[in-house]
């Protein structure tokens, strides 16, 4: 039995709800730093709008059965964020996903967003697209996407290796405005040299306190410091108890 | 078609395939779009006959076929997910994907907990003892940075900046932003050392691919002449 | 009643129920009735994961199959794409072990599919350099000189020249210390990101597969 | 005309950004009304022309749903301090109490916009016009709240139709109508208008009996504004400021009223006597011709009887009657012989129009083009201007970099590569070599790989070994050559592989590398690699996996061999073979992993975890593993063209930022 991950995991669980009980209603909330990677994007939406363009979101080649679905699910925030605004300017995302699960979510986000207004009947679903199966090929068929349609802006969130670099490469040839997302090393590493505006690691699941302020995100993300701080502790507690119990070591 | 002559024509397609890949270099140029979307197409059909067979045919229609009748339940729960292609009854697929995302993320979330909480924090926690420290040239000091690393570039994440900075919450703040610095600088460290990984794979699948073609042109060349 | 069908059932009954056995059985690994579920529930998410993969090819017919139906512009490599779909299909339906199923699978893996993969993957390089080309550009001349340096050390120091052998050493160095506390860091935080998401999907309070 | 939903200013119609706040206006669009077809901005909950509900009932209009659904993710962000924060929340508190009051003005202006529209654009749509500035005479002169007979205490100021209606309704004798327009407030009325009332001081005629018999006539007097200033282009057509006024047209006398000069100058041709021509502005409707004489009766004093109004309408006219029109000429055949005043027959188009304008001013050139400017505006149809994303391709200083990089790449490891076709491969200097065991050993790579090696040294003939192909055809070049030496070494020792996966492509690969291997060397048989398995599902399939190869037929592995360039897969191997074994047993594991993986696998080979007993990463592990067991294999002959590949990234690395560093400090001087 995992003694020390379910200790972990209840503590975690704890903290979470009892953020989101305690300051989840009542009090001013929280202030974060902001990331200037999901800051820009408003300002690409109306960019995209008044240029008569689009955003193109893609939402990496992780599935929602697997070890990616909470990164595909921290990119999907990003879509939900920003569909409320594209379609209040009607100028709606193009979504490209690089694995069959993550279709009828991101699709639903958008559709969503259109009945919000009433206007079910705008809603296209073939803004959203699967574009390959294996990782290579959905870099290669979503940097395609980014230059033969109208687009603005490349906005990369979710799980992506090394071949992400195909993307942005794509967007470099014609110019656009890029920004990103990535928790995976091999993807930042990838994206750290071409893209100034990127969420590394941890920063990709703020995307949703970034994007919408809302409160539960904002409030999750102080348990998420709190956390990070008992996690400190706990490495601190084990590197003494190393050190002091091998004194006579050296 | 002999072997001989089909194994030399595939060569060739592969070769071919290779070249109008590799025209992007000069630029995006219609030769790289065909290819690549025909290797878009292969690889969608493909997927299609592997999950069709190793999924539906193997395992489904088998144990159905077996009696094993619990298999109802995941076809039910696909058949409802085909309807989210119907845009007005999309809301009846929720209750597969609201599956998919259940066992998705209990499954990240256990690779999370399982496979880099306790052991990276572990590692971390032991990083000072000797038996790590021997495999470093520096000794305990190696240990020490790694230690310091881990936390500095942990707190660097930090999120939310309290609102009150008089008293101890200055303190406090001031102190996470020093080691948010710190942290920053293992950060480019890892993100170099990422980079030059991938760089490093890439630049042995070019030489492969290089290798390759020189191979299949010295081998018709000689063949050629030789012939 | 209506919100009870369109966001409490799904969310509940078939998102977090199934997550909890699923978790419970990752994290209780030797009692054999929840390793059984787990494996039983992973499983029909395969299952599921495999229908999902019949919406995914509807999207490809629609959107491709439009562009050529209409002729609107890339409608030849659209064409390209559903023609090699098709044909890349066919072998999977043909009996099995049969030659003339052996050779169509053989032709499309070995000297479609594999050349065109590698390739894709061989021009990751060119991208890469090209951004590394540009590398101050995206990153202000301090952090940008930085990496540079870092980068270097770790390629130089894996394939050192004859008389650059210190150059290993330090590059030894610098993957095991920094780099991998470096890199220590940054996945400890993405597990933490991902344990904060992945409870916030379980209570709920994270809702993108319910209607409201 | 577009509200603003946030701050309530007007902006013109097609604008997407409030001028003011800069908070997106709902967009024109084709919110179709169900009802009457009108369209309406998409932030409608109901229809401006027709009131009909544009939401449908089941999803609550995002103005009203009370319960709380997920809001219109506003883009806000709190990150300001605490004391903005409260001071927002005062001025939202005082917005709060403005909004009922900004509420019911809503919809009072979007009233009045709409009828102000409608009058102006009926329903052509048109470009989208100018706001128009409504001079403040006119607006004073707008809907005259008139108080009608209510309940005391009771105030309802109805409105009545704006000035055009007012003075379009059939209105008694001219000299009624100068005191309508003195009971207006002579000082709002504009100068060119007053000069046709009397003048100030003259007595006040005797008030109309209608006047005082009807008091919902009595308008209230209203405090007279400042002078209007009226707009230039209505100035123009007005007589030049200097011109000594008119004499004030006569008191109304029962004739026709005279033209003023100023008028009559600006007519064409003389206009019928007859027809009473005031200034006709564009779209005020010019006035009836007055019904002569309906006051006659009051001179002799007699005390009028109360005749009601239902009677009046029914009295006589005698003067319609009395003055018949001239005498016209006497029909002699026909069917309508005997008729006088019969009009002749003539062709509609020879029709003059019937009511020509009676204004025909000279008006200046400066007028003329304003109103062909105006007219040319109002013809050009309505589109919103949708200009395509600016098309940017990339300079020819990009290009030049592109060309270069990829030329440098090209040719260094091409050039590498075709050396050993010119020269013998023996006489090729190697550039680099693998690690050696003396000065490597302090190095971690070389101590895990020696770990690895020394695992592989006590494999025994037969023993059953389990090699997880966990990569696909695009990492298969460079996996391959990392795989090769170590499968070399399990067939060397005699193992009996049996490989698995979790991905459906690895079977095909690991049978096109096995079958390569084992056809290059005799001594290796067929039967050391016989079965292959496949589960998909991530770390459950790694854990069917393992269980199907424990059970009876085949041997319990003695050790994992995971050949992977995710990070995944490694992590799924290592957990569940030490879950299956459950401690006791556990076979070993050792990686042969892709270059990119090996920052994020080291935490997992440090030794203290005792998770990997070892694993070589990319072709330069590969390279050293051959040489350390001391047979020169591909990857060893590839290791040139890899040397000599970082040299030449590196290179481009610092060019590139030289280059950067030149052109910043051209672009500071610049």
């Amino acid at each position: 039995m995992n003694v020390g991950a379910i200790l972990l995991l209840t503590l975690s669980g704890l903290v979470l709800v009892a953020m989101l009980i305690l300051r989840g209603k009542k009090g001013p909330s929280p202030c974060v730093r902001p990331l200037p990677a999901f800051q820009d994007l408003r300002a690409q939406a109306g960019y995209a709008a008044e240029s008569g363009g689009a955003i193109h979101i893609a939402l990496g080649s992780g599935g929602l059965h697997g070890e990616d679905a909470v990164t595909s699910l921290a990119g999907l925030q990003v879509v939900e964020a920003l569909a409320d605004a594209a379609v209040s300017y009607s100028a709606p995302p193009i979504i490209t996903v690089g694995d069959p699960t993550l279709l009828p979510l991101a699709q639903d986000i958008l559709r969503r967003a259109y009945e919000r207004r009433g206007l079910a009947e705008l809603y296209d679903p073939g803004r959203v697209r699967f574009v390959a199966p294996s990782p290579v090929a959905y870099a290669a068929g979503a940097a395609y996407v980014a230059t033969t349609e109208n687009v603005t802006a490349n906005m990369m969130a979710g799980a992506f290796g090394a071949e992400v670099s195909l993307i942005t490469d794509a967007g470099a040839r014609r110019d656009l405005s890029q920004l990103a997302a990535a928790a995976a090393p091999r993807a930042i590493g990838a994206l750290y040299p071409a893209i100034s505006r990127l969420a590394v690691g941890e920063e990709l699941y703020a995307a949703g306190a970034q994007m919408t302020g809302e409160r539960r995100y904002l409030v999750s993300l102080v348990a998420q410091d709190i956390l990070r701080v008992i996690l400190v502790l706990i490495i601190l507690g084990a590197a003494g108890l190393a050190f002091l119990s091998n004194w006579q070591g050296w | 078609m002999t072997p001989e002559i089909l194994e030399t024509a595939g060569l060739v397609l592969g070769a071919v395939l290779t070249l109008m890949i590799f025209s992007y270099l000069l630029g995006d140029n219609l030769l790289y779009r065909l290819a690549l979307h025909l290797f878009i197409g292969a690889l969608m059909g493909y997927s299609f006959g592997i999950v069709l067979r190793e999924i539906f045919i193997l395992k489904v229609l088998a144990q159905l076929v077996g009696k094993e009748y619990i298999m109802v339940a995941p076809l039910t729960l696909g058949i409802l997910l085909l309807i989210k292609g119907l845009p007005r009854h999309a809301y009846i697929g929720n209750f597969s994907v609201a599956y998919l995302v259940g066992v998705g993320t209990a499954v990240a979330l256990s690779g999370a907990l399982l496979g880099t909480l306790v052991p990276q924090i572990g590692a971390t926690g032991r990083a000072l003892s000797p038996a790590s420290l021997a495999s470093f040239r520096a000794g305990p000091l190696d240990g020490l940075l790694i230690v310091v690393g881990t936390i500095c570039t942990l707190m660097a994440f930090n999120f939310t900046v309290p609102r009150k900075q008089r008293g101890l919450t200055g303190v406090w703040t001031r102190g996470v932003r020093a080691l948010a610095w710190v942290g920053r600088v293992f950060l480019t460290f890892a993100f170099g050392v990422a980079f030059a990984g991938a760089l490093t794979a890439s630049l042995s699948i070019f030489i492969g691919r290089i290798q390759h073609l020189i191979d299949i042109f010295t081998n018709i060349y000689f063949r050629v002449i030789g012939g | 009643m209506s919100s009870l069908v369109k966001r409490w059932i799904p969310v509940l009954l078939f998102g977090t129920l199934p997550g909890l056995v699923v978790l419970a059985g990752y994290l209780i690994p030797t009692s054999q009735t929840l390793t059984y579920f787990r494996d039983c529930l992973v499983e029909w998410a395969v299952i599921v994961a495999g229908f999902a993969f019949f919406l995914g090819m509807f999207n490809v017919l629609r959107i491709h199959g439009g562009r050529v139906a209409h002729l609107r512009k890339g409608w030849l490599c659209s064409l390209v794409l559903l023609l090699a779909a098709l044909a890349a299909w066919v072998p999977s339906v043909l009996p099995a072990s049969t030659t003339i199923q052996k050779t169509l699978d053989h032709v499309t893996f070995d000297y479609v599919i594999s050349p065109l993969g590698a390739s894709l993957a061989a021009l990751l390089v060119f991208t890469l350099a090209l951004a590394a080309f540009r590398l101050l550009r995206a990153r202000g001349s301090a952090r940008g000189v930085f990496f540079l340096l870092v980068v270097a050390v770790t390629l130089l120091g894996s394939t050192p020249l004859a008389n650059l052998e210190w150059l290993a050493d330090i590059r030894d160095w610098v993957v095991n210390v920094p780099g991998m506390a470096g890199m220590r860091g940054l996945l400890l935080g993405v597990a933490l990101g991902t344990v904060i998401t992945a409870l916030r999907v379980f209570v709920a309070s994270e809702r993108p597969h319910s209607e409201l | 005309m577009i509200y603003c939903p946030k701050c309530g200013t007007a902006n013109r119609r097609g604008s997407r950004f409030c001028n003011e706040c800069g908070a997106p206006l709902p967009m024109r669009t084709a919110l179709r009304c169900p009802m009457c077809g009108a369209t309406n901005p998409i932030g409608n909950a109901y229809c401006d022309k027709c009131g009909a509900r544009l939401i449908p009932m089941t999803v609550p209009p995002f103005e009203e749903s009370g319960r709380e659904q997920a809001p219109i993710k506003g883009l806000s962000l709190p990150t300001i301090p605490l004391e903005e924060k409260q001071e927002q929340q005062v001025e939202d508190v005082a917005e709060g109490v403005g909004t009922e009051e900004r509420e019911t003005e809503d919809w009072l202006t979007q009233l009045r916009a709409s009828t102000m529209e409608e009058a102006e654009e009926p329903e052509t749509t048109t470009e989208p016009i100018e706001p128009v500035e409504i001079p403040d005479w006119l607006r004073d002169l707008g809907p005259v709240s008139v108080k009608t007979q209510a309940t005391p205490g009771e105030e309802q100021p109805t409105t009545k139709a704006p000035l055009e209606e007012a003075l379009a309704v059939p209105s008694p004798a001219v000299g009624e109508i100068t005191e309508r327009l003195q009971e207006l407030v002579p000082a709002e009325v504009p100068d060119w208008l007053r000069e046709m009332a009397p003048p100030e001081g003259a007595p006040p005629q005797a008030a109309p009996p209608a006047a005082e018999a009807a008091p919902e006539e009595a308008i209230p007097a209203t405090p007279a504004p400042a002078p209007a200033e009226v707009p230039d282009w209505l100035r123009e057509m007005a007589p030049p400021e200097g011109a000594p006024p008119q004499a004030a047209p006569p008191a109304a006398k029962a004739a026709p009223t005279e033209v003023p000069e100023w008028l009559s100058g600006l007519e064409a041709e003389p206009a019928p006597p007859s027809a009473p021509t005031t200034p006709a502005f564009e779209g005020v409707t010019p006035l009836l011709p007055p019904e002569p004489g309906t006051g006659v009766a009051e001179a002799e004093g007699l005390a009028r009887a109360e005749i009601p109004g239902w009677l009046e309408v029914l009295r006589p006219r005698p003067e319609a009657t009395e003055a018949p029109a001239e005498e016209g000429p006497l029909e002699t055949e026909g069917l309508l012989e005997g008729l006088r005043g019969v009009i002749p027959p003539t062709l509609a188009i020879e029709v003059p129009a019937v009511r020509e304008s009676a204004l025909s001013p000279e008006i200046s050139e400066v007028s003329v083009a304003r109103a062909q400017l105006l007219q040319s505006l109002l013809a050009r149809p309505v589109e919103t201007p949708r200009p395509t994303a600016r098309k940017r391709g990339i300079s020819m200083g990009e290009r030049a970099q592109r060309w270069l990089v990829a030329a440098v790449l090209v040719i260094a490891v091409g050039g590498m590569l075709m050396a050993p076709l010119i020269i013998p491969r023996e006489d090729i200097p190697t550039l680099t070599k693998p690690a050696e065991a003396p000065e490597a050993g302090r190095r971690i790579e070389f101590q895990r790989l020696k770990r690895m090696h020394d695992v592989i040294q006590d494999v025994h003939a037969g023993d059953a070994v389990l090699v997880a192909f966990e990569y696909g055809p695009a990492e298969a070049e460079e996996l391959n050559l990392v795989a090769e030496p170590i499968l070399r070494h399990l067939l060397d020792q005699g193992a009996h592989i049996s490989v698995v996966s979790t991905r459906p492509e690895g079977k095909t690969v690991a049978a096109r590398l096995l079958s390569g291997i084992i056809a290059s060397e005799e001594r290796y048989t067929e039967t050391q690699y016989a079965r292959s398995d496949y589960r998909p599902g991530g770390a459950t399939g790694v854990s069917q996996l393992l269980t199907n190869a424990s059970t009876p037929p085949h041997t319990p592995p003695e050790l994992i061999l995971v050949l992977t360039a995710q990070p995944g897969p490694l992590r799924w191997w290592v957990e569940q073979s030490r879950l299956q074994a459950r401690g006791e047993g556990a076979p070993a594991i050792v990686a042969g992993l892709s270059a990119a993986l090996e920052p994020a696998a080291s935490p997992y080979l440090d030794v203290s975890a005792g998770q990997l007993e070892g694993a070589i990463n990319g072709l330069g592990g590969a390279a050293a593993y051959e040489m350390h067991r001391g047979s020169a294999g591909r990857a060893t002959q590839r290791l040139n063209a890899l040397a000599v590949g970082h040299i030449a990234i590196v290179g481009l690395m610092t060019l590139g930022a030289v280059l950067y560093a030149l052109g910043g400090s051209r672009r500071r001087k610049k």
